[in-house]
């Protein structure tokens, strides 16, 4: 419930009162995210009533059917219209149901889908004492290699606190593109960061690493919030208000009654500019984007791969959801004084991404910094201001998420005495000894490379044309030459699997369960359909391309 | 009558698939085979002849048109084929003698186990060599130009264990390449030019153009005619092509490829006639190429390699007759037919001469053979008798005749190419009468048979012990026939075609023909022509037939070792062709692998050096990252002011 | 919307890969058989195109048009032209020779983990490089066109670098290392090349908003889409510089002798004989269709850089000491003489430069298939390990040396009546340089002979002694391709009526004339 | 009193929390100089809030006072668990991970 919302109970309530009116909420167009909060919620009840040994499998069956339901209820509101005609601004102006908001959702409700089942696999490490285990830490609390941390492993602990963080995690990153005004980004931020920094703690194997991660991420993430909360306030300086459309209106000079206090203050415009340009960067930390991109390697790292996939995946989309929005909705006035600046941004991140990757040696942190390459590319079509721009952007997050997870899900596969080996050397000659995993392995970095029939080239070309479109084409210029650096690292990486020999003490592929299998196959499946027949997709996010404002 | 013309070709071709494809089981009766084909087109040739004859002078062309080969817009080249005079008088001189030198190899090859290959290639030479004669248009000719080019490499490279007989045959092809671009050229400016490039259209309408694309396209002809006629400069392989088997010798390098460059001038003819310069070029090169190939003669003690400057001298008569015009091309075209006699017969006799001596081709080591092969003495000498011009004899009129029209062409040129011409028969006369002293008179110089592997050529004949003396014997039948026959052509040919000029009347109406005046009047011309004559033959014996000749070489005056070593131009070659074009390639492979693909490599490096060092911004402190997110949101606050200017 | 005779000529070798594929590992030879199978079937349809191809008829036949990516104003459009008619005869012809010269070629080691399938793998990719060649033939839209043209890049990478030459033992770490660098550069060329092209055709379509070929040359020739000089030459250059890349043009070519030593020698022969070809044939077709007049301004750089491939190419193949590296540069040359045709824009320029594609496509592979042969008995590429082969092997020399002679445009045989072609449709326009290029058919002769005397000529060396001849395969191999180089040589009228049509329309396309005649012929 | 000076203040207020995240090594004190951050924040909606004369700002406040106890809980969580296993609350000594 918004800030005007109360605002507007506290004009009312000057003077006695017998009875307050309740704001008028409309739930079953907020349904998604209220399904999955409740969930989440409801996770936590489970780690506190339900004995240990049930618990894993009511996590997860809580944590799917959760997200599988708020899934269909997002396809629900698209199919009746409100992705399109009835698209509208609810909770008194604190949340947008509208086409991006729920295309977005879609894809974040869908990535988490397959993530889960990373998080949920439990054939991959050899059983300990018996009982199965996942990535995640016997007992987070004990220290690494202490006794207590023996013991739990002993008595076969598992941190099933990962499903119900990664539903709160996943209910702030379905608010955060839905978000209409200043505040709710803000606490969506929160709602959705808070999680994924103690799920990077989490890892079983190089906790310290883990740890470390965690800290980075959270001090780092702390720190961009502050700077958002502080762009926040000057806007809301500007503008006396934070919801998007009053801002859109000062902005544009739209405004309906315009009181001296607001006239004292749209007459400087250092505060819209300085304001606007912080929350943008909170935004672009979010999304990994160049000077802002350096936690990524190290958290992409550090944290368990599931988690690593999870993040990449989920946490791109819906920071890119806020940006549009926030770009498209509140700043749109502002176009020339932006524009430029993220034509910067977006180069650097492009180049900068591609060639640092070049000489990587880790497969996380190579991934880590495809994905910053892959932010600019996106933010290319983010600045083609255009329809195409937004439908182009879309389709890119939807395409790119599941490449992601399914690559991070191979990564996990990839084992040795020391849990997963994520070093490239150690992946020589991985081609020879399990042809498939390579080959899946193969196609996903093909898709990062964008080549022809796979959904990285379809994206690629929907964000150039848009760019181009919106004349932006030495963006495109220098998205071509990054992504030709870009494509000489996944080489390597093929050559290594394919054409180097097996070392004799090469890690072997873990035989998954049905979870992660699934999770690979789907996102084989989406890379190459959305690579061969991307008309349906390509409709579907032009019809979602439309922000109400 | 006409749909015979394609047989002549077909015949030896058929012959060449057959034998090449045929494989071993042909070892037996391909010898035979080959020869039939061969004489079957001599007979095919013949009746066409016979048919010829009986039409009147001005229409005795026959054209057959096979099918349109490339029809490309804008562009016809058909596979049609025209038997004139000219052709005619080829095809005869090709079959004819073609058939005699197969019959002669069958016994020449006989212990050779490729035999059946060697006469595939033969075959497969007089097609291409009739093809040459026979086709309508240039881009035709062209095809069996450089297919004698093949025929005459795989030939000469037909003992391929042998590397020098196999660079020779390198040699011979790519000197040939450098005439054929001479003719391709040739053909591409005839097409721009009169939009086609069949000898009708183009030869009745050189009238319509300037006379410097005229002067172009001879040129460019002439340059084809230089390789394939080894004149000079473009005369260098015909010496190396002596590595070859000696009836390759007799029938590519002596009788007919080597003057394919005559017929091209001569069938070129309206050309060079509209371009007197061009004319006057060719004149030139063939009185250089006269001399030149004399010269080297007289200083070869190898008896082929004698007798192939010979054959340069010989073909530089042909080349400067066909280079004064109407009044010389007849004359070039009979020279070439006698000259086809007499030195077929005098390499035939060679091969019989090493054929009785283990392959012996040091003339020093021969001496007063004539006791032991009569027969080959007696043909050889007739040839000798008709090459240096001895009146009555072949030679005498064909030569004469065109040392008259050298004169004949007047002003200053006129006396120098006639002077030139001159000389040349007294050192024909010297040359040949040289080889004849060394080789069948004195006394015996034999030594004993040279080490296989350092003879300048071992032929697969009897096989050869080292060390025992040879026993010079006469050859088997089938080799002394052919060499009766040439002999008897070498002798009579001139002659019947000297009656009432009947060979200059048989071609006119192809070649066209004025009577030429030479200043000093013809029977004087012919006077200093016999002067010349003895001249060289008493030098010759007073150096060779007088003292014993000794079995080393004398070291020799600076002519005769510049003459040796074939006046330098095989080291000028070597020096600025060869070891230049080493050079070149050698800085070119290393231009692209360390420039091209370097510059490539280089870019590479760049990025990774790049990237080696942005890596290490991400030092691992978390405060750091703090601090680059902190100058970026300064950086980005900053940009987002100036933009708007506040 | 008839019988899709075009989808079917690229869909049975896809069909094919994924069969070969999908044989199990221990039945090695049935998967053999099966792609051969498959690739005659292909060569079935292909000829079954160019029956159905009218040579009179309209300019792009058997054509086929589905949606496909609507936004992106894609259409799934095929359709043949002579040009392409022939091109893909070409390819449908030579890939059963290249899978039965390869035939032991992928044999894994003993060494080789058992899930490990190699042979699978090479046939499949082979037959998937003639599905996409063979459709990118076939596209007359420029988005579909590019998705393949890029797509083929993977499968070719993989043969490249996955299937080294016997020659050097297949384990040698150091070869493994050779080959995979090799691999790694000609994808890398390549796909630099198609993201240049990308941004190229990205342009195209914000330009025209459409990919329909046929579409864009109407508009173009209705005179109802005019580009803009700049837009329209920067387009020019993005397609041709992936076109270059893929040819390969002098300064872009190191990628392929690297390439085509190190791959085996069926490889080798689907780089240059069938893969290259696609970026000749995508000059002709998009640069000269979509860009005319971009094409001519930028005709004489092009003409000199083909000048400069054709001597440069020739010069450095002289100075090679491997084999197979020097048939490369041999090759570069040869595409040197394709890009000058198309670019002189005379009708006997283009006419000469197709058939050049299709006879260079004969010679190179019976040239490279034989040499591959005598590299496998020798385990060596060196020339210098070579010497009197005929003696020895004289049917091997003797194919040898008919692919030499083919190479060096021998008449009589295929590639000269192309090269002429070339050479005077080059020459009625621009005679120097036509006169320049002459000289590369005496480079030619020179390389290719010396190649061929130190190889089969010569005292017989040790080692090549106890050389077997052409095995029954083997010649089954080469005697066709001889058949075929002789047989087009002799009579290339089925060829040229095919394509002339096609040429005519490209020169219309760039609105050019030949040169008339200097003055009329006489009769 | 002008209120533009409490805006000073907050930004003031923010600036040395920066500063403080950029200098200091102590895990803990880095998470106090955020906590500062945030509370410059507050301080500016609080401010601007009274200049606009609406409650939105303060409302805000409230919230962010929330969401930094939030902080508060996961990020000790994080540090102390880093802490346990390190016996150093230096960030600088967590830097396994580089280049």
């Amino acid at each position: 419930m918004s800030t005007t919302a109360v605002h507007g109970l506290w004009t009312v309530a000057a003077g006695p009162v017998d009875r307050i009116p309740a704001p008028h909420i409309e739930y079953a167009q907020l349904a998604p995210t209220l399904i999955v909060v409740g969930a989440a919620v409801l996770g936590v009840l489970v780690e506190a009533f339900v004995p240990r040994k049930a618990r894993y499998h009511t996590q997860v069956f809580l944590a799917f059917a959760a997200l599988a339901s708020a899934f269909a209820a997002v396809v629900a509101l698209a199919g009746a219209g409100y992705a399109s005609g009835k698209a509208q601004v609810a909770a008194m102006g604190a949340l947008a149901v509208d086409g991006p908001a729920l295309f977005l959702q879609g894809t974040i409700l869908l990535a988490s889908v397959v993530a889960v089942f990373t998080f949920a696999e439990r054939h991959l490490d050899p059983k300990a004492h018996g009982n199965r285990v996942d990535s995640f830490a016997a007992q987070a609390a004990s220290v690494p290699g202490s006794d207590s941390e023996k013991a739990a492993v002993k008595a076969g602990f598992t941190t099933t606190e990962v499903f119900p963080l990664a539903l709160f995690a996943v209910s702030g990153m379905l608010i955060f593109p839905a978000a209409n005004d200043l505040l709710m980004l803000f606490i969506a931020l929160e709602v959705f960061s808070l999680p994924l920094y103690l799920l990077c703690a989490l890892a079983r194997r190089q906790r310290l690493m883990s740890q470390e991660a965690a800290v980075k991420y959270f001090l780092l993430g702390a720190f961009s919030s502050a700077f958002l909360l502080f762009g926040i306030a000057l806007l809301y300086g500007y503008a006396g208000s934070v919801s998007y459309a009053a801002i859109a209106d000062v902005v544009d000079g739209t405004v309906a009654r315009m009181d001296p206090a607001l006239a004292a203050s749209t007459g400087n415009d250092a505060l819209l500019l300085i304001g606007g340009a912080l929350v943008l960067m909170g935004l672009l930390f979010k999304v990994g984007a160049v000077p802002f991109h350096m936690w990524t390697p190290d958290v992409y790292q550090g944290a368990p791969t599931p988690v690593t996939g999870f993040m990449a995946a989920a946490t791109k989309v819906a920071a890119f959801g806020a940006l549009l929005r926030l770009l498209y909705v509140v700043l749109p006035g502002l176009r020339w004084d932006w524009r430029p600046v993220m034509w910067g941004v977006a180069i650097v991140t492009m180049l900068a991404g591609a060639v640092i990757a070049v000489t990587q040696t880790d497969v996380k942190r190579l991934l880590a910094y495809s994905s910053i390459a892959h932010a600019g590319f996106i933010l290319a079509g983010v600045i083609a201001t255009s329809k195409q721009g937004v439908s182009s952007v879309l389709f890119y997050l939807a395409a790119y998420s599941f490449v992601t997870i399914g690559a991070f899900a191979v990564v996990t596969l990839v084992r040795d005495a020391g849990g997963e080996a994520t070093h490239l050397s150690k992946w020589a000659g991985l081609g020879r000894r399990s042809p498939l995993t390579a080959a899946v392995f193969a196609v996903f970095l093909l898709a990062f490379a964008g080549i022809p029939l796979t959904s990285g080239f379809s994206g690629k070309f929907a964000v150039f044309a848009a760019a181009a479109e919106g004349g932006a084409a030495p963006l495109v210029v220098v998205g071509v030459i990054s992504s030709a650096i870009a494509a000489f690292f996944y080489i390597r990486v093929i050559v290594l699997m394919f054409f180097s020999e097996p070392k004799a003490d090469g890690p072997t592929v873990a035989v998954p369960s049905f979870l992660t299998t699934s999770t690979i196959a789907v996102g084989v499946v989406v890379t190459v359909a959305l690579g061969v027949f991307p008309q349906y997709f390509l409709d579907l996010a032009g019809q979602a391309s439309t922000f109400v404002r | 009558m006409e749909n015979l013309i394609a047989l002549l070709v077909a015949a030896p071709l058929l012959g060449a698939a057959v034998l090449l494809c045929g494989g071993r089981r042909l070892d037996k009766t391909g010898h035979w085979l080959g020869t039939l084909l061969a004489a079957v087109s001599f007979g095919i040739g013949a009746v066409l002849f016979v048919d010829m004859l009986g039409r009147p002078a001005d229409d005795r062309t026959m054209d057959q048109f096979l099918y349109s080969w490339i029809p490309v817009e804008g562009f016809q080249a058909d596979v049609a084929f025209q038997l004139d005079q000219l052709s005619m008088t080829f095809v005869l001189l090709i079959t004819g003698v073609g058939t005699l030198i197969h019959v002669y190899s069958i016994g020449y090859m006989e212990h050779d186990e490729r035999r059946r290959r060697f006469f595939g290639y033969l075959n497969l030479f007089l097609a291409a060599m009739l093809l040459l004669v026979l086709a309508d248009n240039y881009l035709l000719l062209y095809v069996g130009w450089e297919g004698v080019g093949l025929a005459s490499y795989l030939l000469i490279g037909f003992w391929q264990h042998k590397p020098s007989a196999a660079t020779a045959a390198k040699k011979a092809f790519l000197v040939n390449r450098v005439g054929d671009m001479g003719l391709s050229i040739a053909i591409m400016l005839m097409f721009t030019t009169f939009g086609t490039f069949a000898f009708g259209p183009v030869l009745g309408s050189v009238g319509r153009t300037s006379e410097g694309t005229l002067t172009a396209i001879g040129l460019m002809l002439l340059l084809a005619a230089c390789g394939k006629s080894a004149q000079v400069p473009l005369q260098s392989w015909l010496g190396d092509a002596m590595e070859g088997p000696t009836p390759v010798s007799a029938l590519i390098h002596a009788a007919t490829m080597v003057t394919a460059g005559v017929y091209l001038i001569v069938r070129s003819g309206a050309i060079f006639n509209a371009s007197p310069d061009a004319q006057l070029v060719v004149a030139i090169v063939g009185a250089v190429t006269l001399l030149f190939g004399a010269i080297v003669g007289c200083a070869k003690d190898d008896i082929k390699k004698a007798l192939a400057g010979s054959t340069m001298s010989q073909i530089g008569y042909m080349v400067l007759a066909a280079g004064l015009g109407p009044i010389g091309y007849a004359f070039a075209i009979m020279h070439l037919v006698t000259h086809g006699f007499f030195k077929a017969g005098l390499f035939l006799g060679a091969g019989s001469v090493m054929h009785g001596m283990n392959d012996e081709v040091d003339m020093r080591k021969y001496g007063g053979l004539r006791k032991y092969m009569p027969v080959t003495f007696v043909t050889f000498g007739l040839g000798y008798l008709a090459i240096i011009g001895f009146p009555g004899l072949s030679g005498f009129w064909s030569k004469d005749k065109i040392i008259e029209a050298a004169f004949a062409k007047g002003g200053t040129e006129g006396w120098i190419l006639g002077g030139v011409a001159l000389l040349g028969a007294a050192i024909t006369a010297y040359y040949m009468t040289r080889v004849m002293l060394l080789t069948f008179f004195g006394e015996k110089r034999w030594q004993p048979a040279p080490d296989p592997d350092t003879a300048p050529s071992v032929e697969p004949g009897i096989e050869v012990h080292p060390g025992d003396m040879p026993h010079p014997h006469e050859s088997p039948r089938s080799m002394t026939i052919p060499m009766i026959v040439l002999a008897f052509g070498s002798v009579f040919a001139g002659g019947l075609f000297s009656l009432n000029e009947s060979f200059v009347t048989w071609l006119e109406p192809v070649t066209s023909f004025e009577h030429g005046h030479p200043p000093i009047g013809a029977a004087a011309v012919t006077g200093a022509t016999m002067v010349a004559l003895v001249l060289g033959v008493a030098l010759a014996y007073a150096q060779y037939g007088r003292r014993p000749v000794p079995v080393v070489a004398p070291r020799g005056s600076l002519l005769t070792r510049a003459a040796r070593r074939d006046l330098f131009q095989d080291d000028f070659n070597h020096v600025v062709l060869v070891r230049g074009g080493e050079h070149l390639t050698r800085s070119l492979v290393y231009v692209d692998h360390s420039l091209v693909d370097g510059a490539v490599g280089g870019t590479a490096a760049a990025v990774g050096g790049l990237s080696g060092r942005l890596r290490k911004l991400q030092n691992g402190y978390a405060r750091s990252y703090a601090v680059s997110m902190f100058g970026g949101a300064a950086v980005l606050v900053a940009a987002t002011l100036l933009m708007r200017g506040v | 919307m008839s019988f899709p005779l075009l989808t079917l000529t690229a869909a049975v070798p896809a069909a094919g890969a994924i069969l070969t594929a999908a044989v199990p590992a221990a039945r090695r030879t049935a998967a053999k058989w099966v792609a051969l199978l498959f690739s005659l079937a292909t060569l079935a349809l292909a000829v079954l195109v160019a029956v159905r191809f009218e040579p009179g008829g309209a300019r792009y036949q058997l054509t086929e048009s589905h949606a496909w990516i609507k936004d992106f104003g894609v259409r799934y459009e095929l359709g043949v032209d002579g040009i392409g008619v022939a091109l893909i005869a070409l390819t449908a012809l030579l890939i059963p020779f290249v899978i039965a010269a390869g035939w032991h070629d992928a044999d894994p080691l003993e060494t080789a983990s058992k899930r490990w399938r190699p042979t699978q793998g090479f046939f499949a990719l082979i037959l998937a490089v003639e599905a996409m060649v063979v459709i990118s033939f076939e596209a007359t839209d420029v988005f579909l066109f590019y998705i393949f043209f890029e797509a083929m890049l993977i499968p070719m990478y993989f043969l490249i670098g996955g299937f080294g030459d016997r020659a050097h033992g297949g384990s040698d770490e150091n070869a493994a290392a050779q080959r995979s660098y090799a691999a790694v550069k000609f994808l890398l060329y390549n796909l630099a090349g198609g993201l240049i092209m990308l941004a190229a055709v990205i342009g195209l379509y914000v330009v025209t908003g459409t990919f329909s070929l046929t579409e864009i040359a109407d508009a173009r020739a209705a005179g109802k889409m005019d580009m803009a000089t700049n837009t329209e030459r920067l387009l020019f250059l993005g397609f041709f510089f992936a076109f270059a890349v893929k040819a390969p043009l002098w300064p872009l070519h190191t990628w392929l002798p690297g390439a085509m030593g190190e791959a085996t020698a069926p490889v080798a022969v689907l780089i240059t004989a069938v893969v290259d070809k696609v970026g000749t044939f995508a000059m002709l077709r998009f640069c000269l269709g979509l860009f005319p007049e971009a094409s001519k301004w930028a005709t004489p750089v092009i003409l000199v850089l083909a000048l400069i491939s054709i001597v440069y190419g020739a010069l450095l193949a002289v100075g090679q000491r491997d084999i197979k590296r020097l048939i490369a540069y041999a090759s570069i040359s040869h595409f040197g003489f394709i890009i000058m045709g198309i670019f002189a824009m005379t009708s006997q320029g283009q006419s000469g430069a197709t058939l050049y594609m299709v006879n260079h496509g004969l010679s190179t592979a019976a040239l490279m298939l034989v040499a591959g042969f005598l590299i496998s008995r020798r385990g060596s590429r060196l020339i210098a390990d070579f010497g009197g082969v005929q003696k020895v092997a004289p049917v091997l020399a003797g194919t040898f040396l008919i692919g030499g002679l083919a190479t060096l445009s021998l008449p009589g045989l295929a590639p000269f009546v192309s090269e002429f072609l070339v050479l005077v449709g080059t020459f009625s326009r621009y005679p120097v340089i036509g006169i320049i290029a002459t000289f590369g058919i005496v480079l030619a002769a020179l390389y290719t002979l010396v190649l061929y005397q130190r190889t089969m000529t010569g005292p017989v060396k040790e080692e090549v002694r106890s050389m077997p001849d052409l095995r029954l395969r083997e010649l089954l191999v080469v005697t066709p391709l001889i058949v075929l180089l002789i047989g087009l040589g002799v009579y290339p009228k089925p060829l040229t009526e095919i394509v002339n049509p096609a040429v005519e329309h490209t020169m219309s396309d760039v609105k050019q004339q030949d040169p008339a005649p200097e003055v009329e012929a006489a009769k | 009193m002008n209120p533009v000076n409490y805006l000073y203040l907050a930004a003031l207020l923010f600036t040395i929390g920066a500063a403080g995240v950029l200098i200091r090594r102590n895990a803990i004190v880095l998470f106090m100089c955020i906590e500062l951050m945030l509370n410059a924040c507050n301080l500016a909606f609080v401010t601007f809030s009274r200049m606009h004369g609406n409650l939105d700002g303060q409302i805000i406040a409230f919230f962010t006072m929330v969401v930094a106890a939030a902080e508060v809980v996961v990020g000790l969580a994080i540090i102390v668990s880093l802490f346990r296993t390190r016996h150093s609350a230096s960030v600088d000594d967590a830097s396994l991970m580089k280049l």
